[in-house]
């Protein structure tokens, strides 16, 4: 019974951590088209500057956790917003090449890091609580999953808002599917393309601190490990929808994790087929608006 | 007309509903061989949806359609197409990449046969080849074989579709407004390839148009959608005295 | 020069590295209807798009006195030049009002202008939640027009407007056009020739990229043998069967 | 008349290569060492194993406008395919090289049928879905068939000795070269036949394929496979070059490589996909050395940072051709000799994404 | 120009004058730490049994080095390179899928092979040509072994990456501690494992008598931090090897509960080579860490094998076999029949140093007691 309560709060800390990964990606994608490779790598760097900053004020207090939230999402935002002016805006409506510019910018900047903080993981403490467990039911559970569950749903909460309550979301999807037309009505396009890569870079940043304490280390491959979920939560959960990247990820963790331990460690292996399955079935993703 | 013949395409009792929406109703209609049949009715009545569920793009949710007295009501698009049925799109739909001469190339084979073969080679001299730009050349096109479909003007790829069409062979054909955005100085000459099609052929087609003018000088009998369902399917005088027609369609009612 | 709202000159524009408009000038009154006229591929939606900026182009364009051939196309726009493109192009994947609204600019909406809509096109309205993408070929092109009907603009250009419609919406959108330009010029490429004759005050024909003749709509039609020299076709001499035209006078 | 100034061309390179190693020719800072040297054979070969490689994903990517994710499982297969068939059974080196490719044919049969089901981007999700389960089932070693992490090696007993140790470099670089014209000739094949046509069709407009009445699904399957046997074919050289494979053969990364070969080259031409492999192989190879030069060592810090990682070059150098040189290679060159048709490369590319939100006219 | 005819059989003449040693090893990429360590060792080493001449015997050893970068590719590419040019000798690498390719580009083409810091056993004995500098898989086990005094009835869980390393270890601890009588029983976790608590609690609810951790990788941290959440720490005593210096902070706070079983850090061994070692890389300016020894070592039997062997090949092989000497690590054994290196090796325990971490030595296992089994 504990063994399953534990699966259960554990992957739900797991799929949130995949949501705080691919709420970006999927945001990106959906509205722009653009398949970003390069977001492991807003998600690295926002990761290890946010670190940096924590430990400058003392990693171990809740004030140095917080700036290092704060820093995170804030140069996630900064190298995302770097990005889209510098190598995506020159190739619009090309979306393919946008894709493979970001595929550059990931080689890139995995080997960039390597050369500047070397490529062995800077293992990290937090406040003394995150590394404490709270028991439930007879299961000891690590108390960072309860704060990743939070913020994810906080992000989850934040975009959706962004994108309904804001013209915004319109403009953008407009924009995708011809962009020439809506500059002639009059809209400056590029300025909504851009704040989108902003906030998908925040939301990287972001996820790059809490995926750092979750695992308890920061490395070049941090976010490449990740970015493979976040892809298979993105498509699972349908292009562009946010809810259902967010579904998908728990139901993607949740599954890795109970096919992890019951069925000899074989999580990666269903969920891939579990992707292939849902594609073959629904094409369009679980919540993705039927083709 | 002999009545005794099978009819080229029969759709009875045809429906189809999407969400809580119904596009199309009851629809009946029997076009017998060689006719010449014209579609209208007011923008929304589901003109370009009956074409769609004729050529297999959409299912219907209710009814049967029958090309040649075969049912083909679950069959798939290509497999339509294969029994004789030709169409147009009211969007152009072309290979925007390809040129003028390999789009109408790509249909002159299909005809033509064998043409997922790995065996045989296209060349710019086969029969395909010399067909494609025969028919390019009735539309008018014959001075833009080697331009990409894509960077046509509008007017040119309805044209380009007519000869795409013409290089299918096909025994059934569904027009879907060619003659929208032809420039007025061409209509004629392409409703004369349209005409040349039937006679030469034979063919049986259904053409939506609301260029009447055209429209009237081409088909035998003319059918009025209206809401999703057909309101009458008569003789071109019949129709255009009707007093429904000239109040929601022609709007000639003073 | 303020009988003139939008003046082209020496406009040249390219698309892909290829040049589709060589060199054409032409000027639009201040008020009324002036139409592009031309055979297929000539250049004239090139022509607007080179106006709009969505081609690039070199030349001078004035409207209303300032000069906007170096301003991108939003700027433009925002100027208050109304534009409806040729193949509809309306965003299949909003609604029909997430299009109206997304077409919305601020400051150049007024509610007799919906109101203007919402009676033109009652059709829009029942279908304000449907998926653009869904409507049929007339249904978007009435969608199109609202779009820029919507604003108070300084000049409309309007490409085929009546291309895929029925014949009493055709009628409908004609007359809707000739109110309009009683506050609004318009800029008008049209091959239904009916609709020219009824509409077009002045009328600009191209071919191959050029200006090839400006003047009064009504001579040019009126000349049969300058029709058939330009446009390919008899000027519309009354038919036998007089219930088959296009729109009844 | 014109046709034949190609194919003269192509000959003459071939021959040209043919004798390279029979000749000194030292080209400095790009071979190791004069043409004969096994340094540079090696070297050289290994360029013609990923040009071949590139050349089947062109096939996908140009002509049938296959974004896939998931090509190195092909070439996986063909590498353990063999590796393993040499090492567990008797069979001596040619026929156990075909049954390699029925049996990567078969699985690119298999898995292609699936993936075609999608198009766009969820064909790239499913085909990177199942050379992801391929490479975890390597890296897994099930029954210590693959050799897991630590890759597997090839088993020489049954391979004939001129192809085995380093004085026989030259042997397999002459199989190389073999197997680049093979790839060669079949994707002009396949690309010149009707059903490459199709398949080319297919990627512009699948609607109006089948409503010419064609099946667009079959004339991808066999692009998509035709492909498939050609890497695996290019992974069986591999193996024998390599004497050896490692899970890297099967990954995510690999695919990921022939693809930025293939945009280097520009999407859409052979030879481009030929030159896209090679410029990326010497590249990928030599860069190592210019990182680790001195004249790089003595540069302040800023510079010499990234200039020492050859990844960083490298990725630079791509994002600096897909955005200043739209077309790749291949693409540039048209331009400049003003042969640029109706088919550029990015063209191309625009096709293999618009696949996915092609909108139907309406369906219930 | 016309390449020169192959019967020229190059540097056939008796006095050899010089000899060339290829040394390729991550020098960039994921093991490039690994790597520096290694060089650094080599050329402190090859300092240390040439007096500082680079000479042996009158024989200048010249050493290219090339960058492996961790890609398999680039290793084949240097080693044909090298044998290529006429290099007889090759050593390095601290990737062990790479040193079996090297192991058998050696058997092929008939030289020399010292590999590095490569762990996998499967190197032992692979063939003629190949030694080993390092110390391998089986002999981690053995130490981890010794810390139970009598393994006769207890249940030994080993908790490894199913890979190859994981399953490599899992499987020397059947043979070896099983052998003795322990009940060994494997929990191999998928190596792309995310999440542990769950596979923690398995672990503890296992009820072991001694807990072997084999884990390498960036998840170690969080993977010690779960098992400290669990508890498994209150259930039995935990093993596991020492890793390299940048390693020591992931065990996080429970590093001082870990038994750790060690190849080699700077304070274990107290000899003189090992001094002279620590000073000759400190004197370059780097530190000495886990592979450093191996590159030492390596020197010091390249050096034997071409003062024995005057770069001949077969000479060379034979010169190495059953070949006995000091090294960092102490007295060290080239094994006669499967090129094993019998070593000794250390158990250990962390202590918190300032910030970090800092090794401390509880015993030196002596080499004939880990001793691998020979491999057949
Ligand atoms: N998904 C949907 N939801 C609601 N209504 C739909 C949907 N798809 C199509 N429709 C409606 O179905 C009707 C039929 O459209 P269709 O394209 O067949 O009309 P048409 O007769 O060809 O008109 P036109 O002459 O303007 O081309 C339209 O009113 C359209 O809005
Ligand atoms: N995207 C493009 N790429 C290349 N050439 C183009 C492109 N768009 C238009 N053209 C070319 O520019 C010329 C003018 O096209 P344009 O669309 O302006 O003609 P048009 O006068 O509007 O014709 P129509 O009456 O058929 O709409 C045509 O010959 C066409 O081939
Ligand atoms: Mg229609
Ligand atoms: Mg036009």
């Amino acid at each position: 019974m504990s063994t399953f309560v534990l699966l259960l709060a554990t992957g739900l800390g797991l799929g949130a951590l995949y949501f705080l990964v691919a709420s970006g990606l999927s945001l990106i994608y959906g509205l722009m088209h653009v398949l970003n490779f390069a977001h492991g790598s807003f998600l690295t760097l926002g990761a290890f500057l946010g670190y940096a900053a924590a430990q400058r004020l003392d990693a171990t207090s809740w004030f140095g956790f917080l700036a290092s939230i704060v820093v995170g999402a804030g140069v996630g935002a900064v190298v995302a917003t770097l990005t889209e002016l510098l190598l995506i805006r020159p190739l619009y409506e090309r979306h393919i090449e946008q894709v493979l510019v970001t595929v550059g910018l990931s080689l890139a900047s995995v080997a960039l890091f390597e050369g500047i903080w070397g490529t062995d993981p800077d293992f990290i403490r937090g406040p003394a609580w995150l590394e404490q467990t709270t028991t439930l039911a007879g299961a000891r559970i690590p108390n960072d999953r309860f704060l990743i569950i939070g913020l994810a749903a906080l992000v989850l909460l934040a975009i959706v808002v962004f994108l309904r309550r804001t013209r915004y979301g319109m403009v953008i999807r407009a924009g995708v599917e011809n962009r020439a037309m809506v500059t002639a009505l009059g809209i400056d396009v590029r300025t909504a393309f851009t704040l989108v890569f902003a906030i998908g870079g925040a939301a990287a940043g972001l996820g790059g601190v809490l995926a750092a304490h979750y695992f308890g280390y920061v490395s070049p491959s941090l976010g490449g490990g990740l970015l493979i979920f976040a892809f298979i939560v993105t498509v699972i959960g349908g292009l562009g929808s946010l809810t259902g990247a967010a579904i998908a990820s728990v139901g993607v963790a949740l599954l890795q994790q109970f096919a992890n331990y019951y069925a000899g460690g074989t999580g990666d292996f269903v969920i891939v087929l579990a992707l292939a399955a849902v594609l073959l079935v629904r094409p369009s993703g679980l919540m993705g608006k039927a083709a | 007309m002999s009545t005794t013949a099978t009819p080229a395409l029969q759709v009875k009792d045809l429906g189809l509903k999407i969400g809580g929406a119904t596009i199309l109703e009851d629809v009946d209609l029997e076009v017998a061989q060689g006719s010449f049949i014209g579609v209208i009715g007011p923008n929304g009545a589901g003109k370009t949806t009956l074409f769609n569920v004729v050529s297999g793009i959409a299912r219907p949710t209710s009814g049967t359609v029958h090309l040649g007295g075969r049912d083909v009501t679950g069959t798939s698009v290509h497999r339509r197409a294969r029994a004789g049925l030709g169409r147009t799109f009211q969007t152009s739909s072309l290979f925007p990449q390809l040129s003028v001469r390999e789009n109408v190339r790509m249909a002159s084979q299909v005809g033509l046969g064998g043409s997922l073969s790995p065996w045989r080679f296209p060349s710019r001299t086969d029969r395909a080849t010399r067909e494609a730009e025969e028919h390019l050349g009735e539309v008018g096109l014959g001075d833009k074989l080697d331009l990409a479909a894509g960077s046509l003007s509008h007017g040119d790829k309805r044209k380009l579709e007519i000869a795409v069409l013409r290089a299918t062979d096909a025994d059934v054909v569904l027009l879907d407004e060619p003659m929208a955005g032809v420039g007025s100085g061409d209509v004629a000459g392409l409703s004369d390839t349209i005409r040349q099609m039937h006679r030469e052929k034979g063919s049986t087609i259904l053409m939506v148009e609301h260029h009447m003018e055209v429209l009237l000088g081409l088909v035998d009998k003319v059918a009025v959608m209206y809401f999703g369902t057909i309101i009458a399917f008569d003789t071109p005088d019949a129709i255009m005295s009707n007093p429904t027609v000239q109040s929601a369609y022609l709007g000639t009612s003073a | 020069m303020t009988d003139k709202i939008l003046v082209v000159d020496h406009l040249a524009a390219s698309v892909a590295g290829q040049q589709v408009v060589e060199d054409v000038s032409f000027s639009v009154p201040a008020t009324g209807i002036t139409a592009v006229l031309g055979r297929n591929g000539v250049g004239k939606t090139s022509t607007l798009k080179g106006v709009l900026g969505l081609y690039q182009r070199t030349g001078e364009v004035t409207l209303a006195g300032e000069r906007i051939d170096d301003l991108p196309t939003h700027k433009v726009v925002q100027r208050g030049v109304g534009y409806v493109p040729e193949d509809r192009e309306v965003f299949s994947k909003l609604t029909v009002a997430e299009n109206l609204r997304l077409a919305e600019r601020k400051g150049a909406v007024t509610a007799e202008r919906r109101q203007l809509v919402e009676r033109l096109f009652p059709d829009l309205v029942e279908r304000r939640d449907q998926m653009a993408g869904t409507l049929s070929g007339g249904q978007q092109q009435m969608v199109a027009l609202a779009r820029a009907l919507v604003n108070d603009n300084r000049v409309l250009l309007v490409d085929e407007p009546t291309k895929g419609l029925a014949p009493l919406i055709v009628e409908q959108v004609t007359e809707a056009l000739r109110e309009a330009s009683a506050t609004v010029p318009i800029l008008l490429v049209e091959q239904n020739l009916e609709v020219v004759r009824r509409l077009a005050g002045e009328a600009v024909v191209v071919a191959g990229g050029r200006v090839v003749h400006t003047g009064p709509a009504a001579d040019l039609l009126a000349d049969e043998a300058l029709t058939q020299r330009l446009l390919g076709v008899h000027a519309e001499t009354p038919d036998s069967r007089p219930d088959s035209r296009q729109v009844a006078p | 008349m014109r046709r034949f100034t190609p194919v003269g061309l192509g000959l003459a390179l071939v021959v040209a290569l043919a004798v390279l190693p029979l000749l000194s020719i030292q080209v400095p800072g790009i071979l190791p060492g004069p043409t004969y040297t096994p340094g540079a054979l090696q070297l050289l070969a290994l360029c013609m194993v990923y040009a071949s490689l590139a050349l089947s994903y062109n096939l996908l990517l140009g002509t049938g406008g296959l974004l896939s994710f998931g090509h190195a499982l092909y070439f996986g297969a063909g590498a353990y395919g063999l590796g393993i068939l040499l090492e567990r059974t008797d069979l001596s080196l040619w026929p156990a090289i075909g049954l390699t490719l029925v049996g990567a044919g078969a699985v690119a049969v298999l898995t292609g049928a699936v993936s075609l089901r999608v198009s766009g981007i969820p064909f790239a999700m499913v085909t990177l879905a199942f050379a992801q389960a391929g490479s975890v089932l390597v890296r897994r070693n099930p029954e210590g068939l693959t050799g897991g992490e630590e890759g597997l090696s090839l088993d020489t007993e049954h391979v004939p000795a001129a192809l085995v140790g380093v004085v026989n470099t030259r042997n397999l670089y002459w199989l190389a070269l073999a197997i680049v014209v093979v790839a060669y000739l079949v994707v002009l094949w396949i690309d010149r036949s009707r059903v490459g046509h199709v398949a080319a069709a297919a990627r512009e407009n699948e609607l109006r394929v089948r409503a010419l009445g064609l099946q667009p699904y079959t004339a991808k399957l066999v692009v998509f496979v035709a492909g498939g046997l050609i890497a695996s074919l290019t992974g069986v050289m591999y193996l024998l070059l390599q004497s050896g494979t490692v899970p890297r053969a099967v990954g995510a990364d690999l695919t990921i490589t022939v693809l930025v070969m293939v945009v280097l080259g520009g999407v859409g031409s052979r030879w481009g996909a030929i030159v896209g492999g090679v410029i990326y192989t010497l590249l990928n190879q030599r860069l190592t050395l210019l990182a680790g030069s001195d004249a790089v060592d003595s540069l302040p810090a800023v510079l010499h940072v990234p200039l020492s990682e050859p990844m960083f070059i490298l990725g630079a150098l791509f994002i600096l051709v897909v955005l200043f040189v739209p077309g790749g290679i291949a693409g540039t060159t048209r331009r400049l000799t003003g042969r640029d048709r109706t088919r550029s490369g990015s063209a191309v590319l625009e096709a293999a994404d618009q696949a996915d939100d092609k909108v139907l006219e309406p369906q219930p | 120009a016309c390449a020169p005819s192959a019967d020229g059989d190059g540097g056939s003449s008796d006095d050899v004058e010089t000899v060339e040693v290829g040394v390729i090893t991550s020098e960039t990429g994921p093991l490039a730490a690994y790597g520096q360590a290694f060089l650094d060792g080599f050329d402190a080493g090859l300092d240390h049994a040439t007096d500082g001449t680079g000479e042996v015997d009158g024989i200048k050893i010249e050493v290219r080095n090339g960058d492996d970068t961790g890609d398999a590719d680039k290793a084949v590419q240097l080693t044909k390179e090298y044998i290529g040019d006429g290099v007889k000798i090759l050593t390095g690498t601290v990737s062990s899928g790479i040193a079996l390719g090297v192991a058998e580009q050696a058997e092929q083409n008939k030289i020399l092979y010292v590999s590095g810091a490569a762990a996998a056993d499967a190197i032992t004995g692979i063939n003629g040509h190949t030694f080993r500098s390092g110390r391998q898989s089986m002999q981690d086990v053995a130490t981890a072994g010794q810390f139970l005094d009598d393994l006769d009835g207890k249940k030994v869980v080993v908790y490894a990456q199913d890979d190859a390393f994981g399953q490599g270890n899992a499987a020397a601890v059947e043979a070896l501690l099983g052998a003795q009588g322990a009940k060994v029983q494997p929990l191999l976790v998928g190596s792309d494992i995310k999440e542990f608590t769950s596979f923690s609690q398995q672990l503890k609810d296992a009820k072991p008598d001694l807990v072997f951790v084999a884990w390498a990788g960036e998840t170690t941290g969080s993977m010690w931090q779960s098992l400290e959440q669990q508890g498994v720490f209150d259930v039995a005593p935990i093993v596991t090897g020492l890793g390299d210096v940048a390693s020591y902070g992931a065990y996080g706070p429970v590093a001082e509960k870990i038994s750790f079983l060690s190849h080699y850090f700077a304070a274990a061994p107290d000899n003189d080579v090992n001094a002279a070692m620590i000073e000759a890389v400190e004197g370059a300016g780097s530190t000495v860490d886990l592979f450093t020894p191996d590159g030492f070592t390596a020197a010091q039997m390249i050096v034997h094998a071409i003062e024995e062997g005057q770069g001949d090949v077969e000479a060379m092989v034979d010169a190495l076999e059953g070949h006995s000497f000091t090294a960092p690590k102490g007295e060290v054994t080239v094994r006669e029949s499967d090129h094993a290196l019998v070593q000794d090796m250390y158990q250990a325990k962390l202590v918190e140093d300032g910030d970090g971490w800092k090794p401390e030595l509880i015993e030196t296992v002596p080499a004939d007691e880990v001793a691998p089994p020979e491999a057949g």
